[in-house]
């Protein structure tokens, strides 16, 4: 079937969006931006078209009927086996990679405990892996920078003392090896790591394995259909280094104006804080922008703040905004510059301020800049929509629609779940529309 | 008049390194300020006192009553960002104490001083006997002389020029600065340079002056054709270079604004657009009028940014800091002394918000621009305190769309290549959008 | 003779050094350096204390005066608190006695501090608020690009085409070098570049503090990355301030707990001169 | 009054952002006026002889949450034309009936425009001041200056404002100017008994009280802090210089002094301390003001040194006057008038070996450990080896 993609490239992560000839979205993926931007487009646009595949297999088995009643458990226990399955295949090219960068000279006569010690952490991690991907666990990111990160650093510790290696070899080690495992592709073992899921989610289910051939059918023809790349349209703060011609690319104030829109059609005024931008675009009724403004070269006060306030607490971003909800109070924070945000939280925690209510203040800053990013646009009309990953969190929606009221009185403010793909959806618009409207053909891409 | 050739073969597919197109004005001008440059390094030689004195209020008929040779510092620090010598000139001054925050032509300037003084051409610059600090429209010009004279304890003599506040001139204003020309000025001047002011001479310099005003208006009005055969930001660099420093009232300039009109006019007789270093704008896409100061340090990189996109600026307020012309001043020969305290009072940067609102929508209708861009100047307070409100005035009066970018003048840490590029794009994505959805709704 | 204990709660690392000095001698017992890592500074700090204590085997009542300095101000067991630049300028001499200019790279802040022979300071400049070219921005580039922080200096040295960092903002210079690294430049050459740009603003703050010649001691954490050093050295010649030299001592990062802890020897035989006075 | 109570009623009136005291001035009589003015030096006699309070609108200090402020300011420039601007949009100083915007830079110039558009219906003046000394020139702008001032004033209080009446407010500032010269040098003789971060206070009162409350209760401050005994600190004396538009956050001046420095002198709110000694009543009190302000008022960035010797001439004195170890250049980031004299001021001091030290604030600073440092360095650096 013809698709039409979008993928924003933006500074922290690249989010892609698959929609069809009906502009409906059929799937998104989104990955961490990394240092090889094709690597992370790609990887985006192979999730978006993963998960395309799956809302195809919940059409699919609906359709059958095979599944009455437990089509939503079914596929989702479905896709977090997939995942676990990619994550232990990632898994494995770590070790593989640890293993290859611990040899050699850097360690001298420790690289035999450090290669020790590896394949135990690696053990370790390999077990511990499946409860990352229980129903309901909490995991502190989706991508596999983080999670695998995260438990390295809280089992690492432990594996070195027992085996007499300093901890920093084996953080070196990570770091270099992250970083490879991280510009490769696996896009070839998708479809063996969906029949594996298969296999497993089919286990743990065991009223539907007796169904397990009416189930399989309607999957199968799924998996057998070409989704075709029909036009791809990039954006984003990196989308000049998309391999991608001028056609191809659009600016991120159009499509974030555009994939509002699309979102919700009455949106008036957009707010989109991402990683190291933040913006406030005006559209009309047709979702043409009418005016924006964007913060400048400071990068004070935006996502990338929640980053290094998350590191600084060693928490993960997920958590930041339910902490900042226990607030009692909030503390006047006055600098948002990103690189200060942890002196600024220790200067606090010093003066004897609760964690909580810091967190609430930090907030509030980041939204009290983007509230006069807004200011400079042109205000906030009704209706309001607030895009970008900062709207996953919950005490900046809080604080934001707290400012909101108080300067501009009652307006709607739509939040998406999906809000972090607002930019890559304009950008599959656009697509759609080159094609569809505009009668354009994909370019060969170069 | 025609402009230079082209190396044709360049023009077409990847164009690696084109060669710079010139209009012969263009040249001309080069020319004027090479010599200029020339002659200030020749002063002590030629036996010439040197001034130094700002562009907007420059009293430039004036001090060539004196026989100067005349040094415009903010020219100096402008021609070392076009050569790409102003940041190390910024470092340097910083080095020597001055903060970052503050405007850093006066740091270009004193950065230069350090190097040794040495001028954009090469030559060496001679520390100025006078430094005439015309306090017009711009508060920093009085700290930058003062350090100046600090520095190198030049003769300094103020000339107070008050503002606008109100949007009006006014007698008291007015003879306020007549009395500091009379009692202070001249007389200073003539004690340095031992020459007697000659208030005939005066006249004469100014009856030049007022052609080149004349033709220079021409020029810039020319831009209401479409298409526009200039650009009245970027190209008007050029153009206003003569007249808005040391030339005005040399025939020289006369000339030169002879030349230009020619060939401006030439230019629409053919239907053709401005001339861009990357070559002639093919097809005018969209008409802007633009507020604040250009950068230099990547002049020409901002520029092929407009151009690329078919982007001609029509009218820009940059192009009238050293006078406005166009709402009918000249020099007046026959009251030479007020007609110099009503130009210094006119200057741009000497009016105030309301006046500079009502100059820009006037523009934007009459050269029917598709909107305004503003390009705020990291250094410059004067043009810059309060430019979102020209923004959000103008978008209300006008409906037409607005946009702000951020740079600096000569310091190349602020100027932001992708940044800049990034909303200029979105705006002319912007402006497309908007025709075509207004095209659809007809 | 007394003892004494210098403690430099820094935003990376918490060093505490231990003296005895009588008059004329003063000689260096102890010392602990150990980075944050997000733990409680207070509590290193006390871990410190207590650890040079033990290795010097003394008890907390021996010691006459403990100092403290960097972050320190509410170090409940301390004495006294100096301020930074006093303590690094002290530290500076006790380590180089021939130095006349202290440059302090902490992971927030920079500052030169201009002194003479006795470890007076004289003038002195720190970064502004922004902080852009801090050590933990390297720190965290370092991480991205998966070198530890041991390394960095050796790498960079290596770097032949180095690339110079534009953006102003650590944040936005994060995201420079993710684009320098997607455009396949080396890593030694980004780290290097990421050098010279913090050693340009270490000439710049050398500069404004007045200094012309003499020698140039690196303290606090990145005194030892030996590319940060090449790279200032390579910077004056560019900048031709020739009449400075830099170099760098294995206990640089220690010279801030040194001052601390040799001012406080001082200005305990202050108090009890006074005391005496008061007593007489 | 305890001396705590009077910092406390200060501290109060220095932190309504909603000017109460303002609101029950006007609403004490019907028909009273008030015109705010921008630091740093506006003729406050006209506004009193006609009957109005003038009130000092000096930022919104950091507990002001700007947020459409910004929206008209790029982040390179000070931040207190943008708090103003906060305060105008947020209605609370929609009980000034005029502002006065003071010839100090091009920032609040522009910002004189800008209230023209933004706020319509007041009435709105720039109000310039000459940069030539000389009678026959500056002063004769200037007295005509002064003139139309007066008629605007009168005609917006709604009556004639005669010499007689001129003469009586200038007899009341004189005072007023006693009563800060007092302060101040008080102060400088005991800053343990007087701290900055009070004295401070209690000047902030005088912008929004009338001038005759405020003496008195600059007297009563200073019975009240002579008869409390304090401790008194080994700090170093500083005069602390540059901060005379944008204020710098009062946790700024508590850390200051904190970190082991005694303010001796300092130039904050220098509407206060303008003009130098007191101003003849005696002759035509257009002229006296003016007279007044070419040759006796103080020195400041913002004004033209008409020869090289005089830059730092002042800053000397004070230091000499006050008998102060030093010299603390506060300035507010962005500040091109305030940045741009500091070379000059630094040089003259480096010359008569004053030590010297800077750095920026912005007037919601909240970080101080940089500035405890650096003052802490200073006062060690002065404490330290002073005496060796
Ligand atoms: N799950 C989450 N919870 C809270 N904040 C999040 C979450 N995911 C992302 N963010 C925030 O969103 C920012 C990235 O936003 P994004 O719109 O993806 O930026 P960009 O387009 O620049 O990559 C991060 O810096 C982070 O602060
Ligand atoms: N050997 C080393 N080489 C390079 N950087 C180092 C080294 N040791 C520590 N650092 C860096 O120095 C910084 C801490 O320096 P320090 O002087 O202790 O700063 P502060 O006083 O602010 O804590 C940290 O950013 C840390 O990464
Ligand atoms: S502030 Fe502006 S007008 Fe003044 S000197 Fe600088 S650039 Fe020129
Ligand atoms: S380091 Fe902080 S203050 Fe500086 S530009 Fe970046 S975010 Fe802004
Ligand atoms: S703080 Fe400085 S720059 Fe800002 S308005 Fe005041 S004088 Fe002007």
């Amino acid at each position: 079937m013809r698709c039409f993609i979008g993928i924003d490239l933006g500074s922290t992560t690249t989010k892609a969006v698959v929609i069809g000839e009906d502009r409906k979205v059929l799937g998104r993926g989104i990955t961490n931006s990394r240092s090889n931007y094709d690597t992370a487009a790609t990887v985006a646009k192979q999730e978006a078209l993963v998960s395309a595949r799956f809302e195809l297999f919940r059409q699919a088995l609906a359709k059958s009927g095979a599944l009455n009643g437990k089509l939503d458990e079914f596929i989702g226990q479905l896709e977090r086996d997939f995942r676990l399955e990619q994550f232990l295949e990632q898994l494995a090219d770590l070790e593989a990679t640890c293993l290859r960068n611990a040899e050699g000279t850097r360690f001298g006569e420790a690289a035999a405990g450090v290669k020790q010690a590896l394949t135990e952490l690696f053990r370790r991690l390999r077990d511990d892996s499946p409860a990352l991907f229980i129903p309901n666990a909490k995991r502190k990111s989706d991508f596999f920078r983080d999670l695998a990160g995260a438990q390295y650093l809280a089992l690492g510790e432990a594996v070195a003392k027992d085996a007499g290696v300093r901890y920093d070899m084996l953080l070196n080690v990570f770091d270099r090896s992250i970083i490879e495992v991280e510009n490769r592709e696996y896009g070839d073992a998708i479809s063996r790591n969906l029949l594996a899921a298969m296999d497993r989610t089919l286990k743990a289910m065991p009223e539907a394995a007796s169904r397990a051939e009416k189930i399989r059918a309607p999957i199968q023809g799924v998996l057998e259909m070409a989704l075709e790349e029909t036009y791809v349209v990039g954006t984003g703060y990196g989308r000049a280094r998309l391999p991608f011609s001028k056609e191809h690319i659009r600016s991120e104030i159009l499509c974030h104006g555009l994939g509002a829109h699309m979102m919700y059609p009455r949106t008036a005024t957009v707010l989109d804080i991402g990683g190291q931008d933040t913006k406030a675009i005006q559209v009309d009724p047709h979702g043409i922008v009418e005016s924006f403004q964007m913060n400048d070269r400071c990068a004070a006060g935006c996502g990338r703040y929640l980053g290094y306030i998350a590191d600084e607490m060693n928490m993960g971003l997920h958590e930041l905004g339910p902490l900042a909800m226990k607030a009692t109070k909030t503390v006047r924070i006055n600098s948002t510059c990103t690189v200060f945000a942890g002196a600024e939280l220790r200067d606090r925690l010093s003066l004897g301020e609760k964690r909580e209510d810091i967190m609430a203040g930090l907030h509030r800053a980041i939204i009290l800049r983007a509230m006069s990013i807004l200011a400079r646009s042109g205000g906030v009309r009704d209706e309001f929509t607030f895009t970008g990953g900062v709207a996953k969190n919950e005490a900046a929606v809080k604080s934001l629609r707290e400012l909101v009221r108080e300067n501009y009185g009652e307006v709607t403010l739509n939040i998406n779940p999906d809000s972090i793909y607002t930019g890559a959806l304009g950008g599959a618009t656009f697509a759609w529309r080159a094609v569809l409207e505009e009668g354009k053909t994909a370019e060969a891409r170069t | 008049m025609s402009t230079q050739t082209v190396n044709t073969a360049a023009l077409g597919g990847a164009k690696p390194k084109a060669p710079v197109q010139k209009e012969d004005a263009m040249l001309l001008q080069k020319e004027m300020i090479n010599r200029n440059y020339h002659e200030l390094a020749t002063a002590r030689q030629t036996g010439r006192k040197v001034s130094a004195t700002f562009v907007p209020g420059n009293l430039n008929e004036l001090l060539m009553c004196f026989d100067f040779a005349r040094s415009l510092p903010e020219t100096n620090a402008l021609q070392n960002g076009l050569r790409k010598k102003s940041g190390k000139m910024i470092m340097d001054a910083e080095r020597d104490g001055h903060s970052e925050d503050v405007c850093t032509y006066v740091k270009a300037d004193l950065g230069m001083m350090l190097q040794g003084q040495v001028g954009p051409t090469g030559e060496p610059l001679p520390t100025p006997d006078v430094l005439l600090l015309s306090y017009t429209g711009c508060f920093t010009f009085m700290k930058w002389f003062e350090l100046i004279r600090q520095k190198y304890d030049c003769e300094t003599v103020m000339l107070h020029v008050p503002y606008q506040g109100d949007g009006h001139i006014n007698k008291n204003m007015r003879d306020y600065v007549v009395k500091q020309i009379n009692e202070n000025v001249i007389p200073t001047l003539e004690r340095v340079s031992g020459v007697k002011f000659d208030i005939d001479r005066l006249r004469g310099y100014m009856r030049e002056s007022v052609k080149s005003e004349e033709n220079l208006v021409n020029v810039l009005q020319s831009a209401k054709h479409r298409p526009s055969p200039i650009d009245g930001y970027f190209g008007a660099v050029y153009y206003i270079g003569p007249i808005f420093t040391a030339f005005r009232g040399m025939p020289e300039a006369t000339q030169f604004y002879d030349v230009l009109w020619q060939e401006v006019q030439e230019r629409m007789r053919l239907g053709k657009g401005p001339v861009t270093p990357e070559g002639e704008i093919a097809e005018e896409q969209y008409r802007l009028v633009v507020e604040g100061p250009p950068n230099w340090t990547s002049f020409r990189e901002f520029w092929k940014m407009f151009s690329d996109e078919g982007a001609v600026v029509v009218a820009s307020t940059y192009a009238k800091v050293g006078g406005v012309y166009d709402f009918g001043f000249r020099h007046d020969p026959e009251h030479p002394i007020e007609s110099l305290a009503e130009y210094c009072l006119g200057c741009y940067t000497n009016l105030n918000f309301p006046q500079r609102i009502d100059m820009i929508c006037k523009y934007l209708d009459e050269y029917q621009a598709d909107g305004l861009l503003i390009n705020s100047i990291k250094s410059c307070n004067s043009f810059s305190a309060g430019q979102l409100l020209i923004l959000r005035e103008v978008e209300k009066r006008t409906g037409k769309p607005a946009a702000f970018i951020e740079t600096d003048l000569v310091d190349p840490r602020y100027f932001s290549a992708a940044n800049v590029k990034n909303r200029l794009e979105s705006y002319f994505q912007m402006v497309k959008a908007k025709r075509v959805a207004a095209a659809a709704a007809h | 003779m007394i003892h004494t204990i210098g403690i430099d709660i820094g935003s990376g690392a918490v060093k505490t050094t231990l003296f005895r000095s009588d008059g004329s001698s003063i000689e260096w017992l102890a010392k602990r350096c150990e980075r944050i890592r997000r733990r409680d500074p207070m509590e290193l700090a006390r871990q410190g204390f207590d650890e040079v204590l033990e290795e010097a085997r003394l008890a907390p009542a021996d010691i006459a005066y403990t100092a403290t300095t960097g972050e320190g101000e509410n170090v409940k067991f301390a004495t006294g608190h100096f301020y930074s630049m006093t303590t690094h300028a002290r530290g500076g001499v006790y380590l180089v006695p021939e130095a006349r200019a202290v440059c302090d790279i902490g992971a927030l802040n920079g500052r030169a501090i201009y002194i003479d022979e006795r470890g007076k300071v004289l003038s002195y400049k720190m970064t502004s608020q922004c902080a852009s070219g801090s050590g933990q921005f390297l720190e965290n580039i370092a991480r991205y690009l998966g070198v530890a922080v041991e390394e960095i200096g050796a790498l960079s040295k290596t770097s032949k085409n180095p690339e110079k960092v534009s953006s102003i903002c650590a944040v936005l210079a994060e995201t420079d070098v993710i684009n320098m690294v997607s455009r396949g430049i080396a890593t030694q050459d980004i780290l290097k570049g990421i050098h010279l740009s913090m050693a340009s603003r270490l000439a710049k703050l050398l500069k404004v503090t007045g200094i012309t010649k003499g020698m140039v001691l690196l303290t606090g954490g990145l005194a030892l990355d030996a590319g940060l050093l090449a790279a200032l050295q390579e910077e004056l010649v560019t900048e031709k301030i020739t009449g400075l030299t830099a170099r760098n001592h294995p206990d640089s990062i220690y010279a801030g707990a040194i001052g601390a802890a040799l001012w406080g020897a001082f200005r305990h035989g202050r108090l009890a001169e006074l005391q005496s006075r008061v007593a007489a | 009054m305890a001396v705590a109570d009077i910092v406390a009623r200060c501290g109060n009136l220095f932190e309504d952002l909603s000017f109460s005291a303002v609101r029950d001035w006007k609403a004490a009589a019907p028909g009273r006026k008030a015109v705010g003015y921008m630091p740093i030096y506006v003729p406050r006699e006209l506004i009193h002889a006609a009957g109005m309070l003038p009130v000092g609108i000096f930022g919104g200090g950091d507990q002001l949450e700007v947020i459409q402020g910004d929206a008209y300011y790029q982040s390179y420039i000070c931040r207190i034309p943008r708090s103003t601007i906060e305060l105008g949009l947020t209605g609370r100083l929609d009980l000034l009936d005029g502002m006065l915007f003071p010839s100090i830079c091009d920032v609040i110039r522009n910002l004189s425009g800008m209230w023209q558009i933004l706020f319509k219906d007041k009435y709105v003046r720039y109000f310039d001041v000459p940069q030539n000394y000389q009678d026959s020139v500056g002063g004769a702008f200037y007295v005509n200056e002064l003139r139309v001032l007066r008629d605007e004033l009168a005609k917006l209080a709604g009556r004639a404002v005669s010499d007689d009446d001129l003469r009586k407010s200038i007899a009341v500032y004189n005072d007023n100017r006693r009563a800060i010269d007092e302060l101040y040098d008080y102060r400088a003789k005991k800053p343990w008994q007087a701290p900055t971060a009070e004295v401070y206070l209690v000047l902030r009162a005088g912008l929004v009280l009338p001038v005759e409350e405020h003496s008195k209760l600059v007297r009563e401050y200073l019975a009240a802090a002579d008869a409390e005994p304090r401790a008194r600190r080994d700090n170093a004396r500083v005069v602390l210089t540059g901060a005379f538009c944008e204020q710098p956050p009062l946790n700024l001046i508590k850390s200051i002094e904190m970190a082991g420095c005694y303010i001796v002198d300092d130039d904050f709110m220098l509407c206060f301390r303008w003009l130098l000694g007191d101003v003849p009543l005696e002759g035509d009190p257009l002229e006296n003001l003016s007279k007044a302000f070419l040759h006796h008022s103080a020195s400041t960035a913002s004004k033209y040194d008409v020869h090289k010797e005089d830059k730092g001439k002042p800053l000397v004195q004070s230091v000499k006057h006050y008998g102060a170890e030093g010299v603390i250049f506060a300035a507010p980031s962005f500040c091109d008038p305030a940045l741009l004299e500091r070379p000059m001021l630094q040089g003259v001091l480096k010359k008569h070996g004053i030590p010297y030290t800077a750095f920026k604030y912005a007037e919601n600073t909240g970080q101080m450990a940089p500035i405890r440092e650096q003052a802490g360095t200073f006062a060690d650096s002065i404490k330290l080896w002073s005496a060796v």
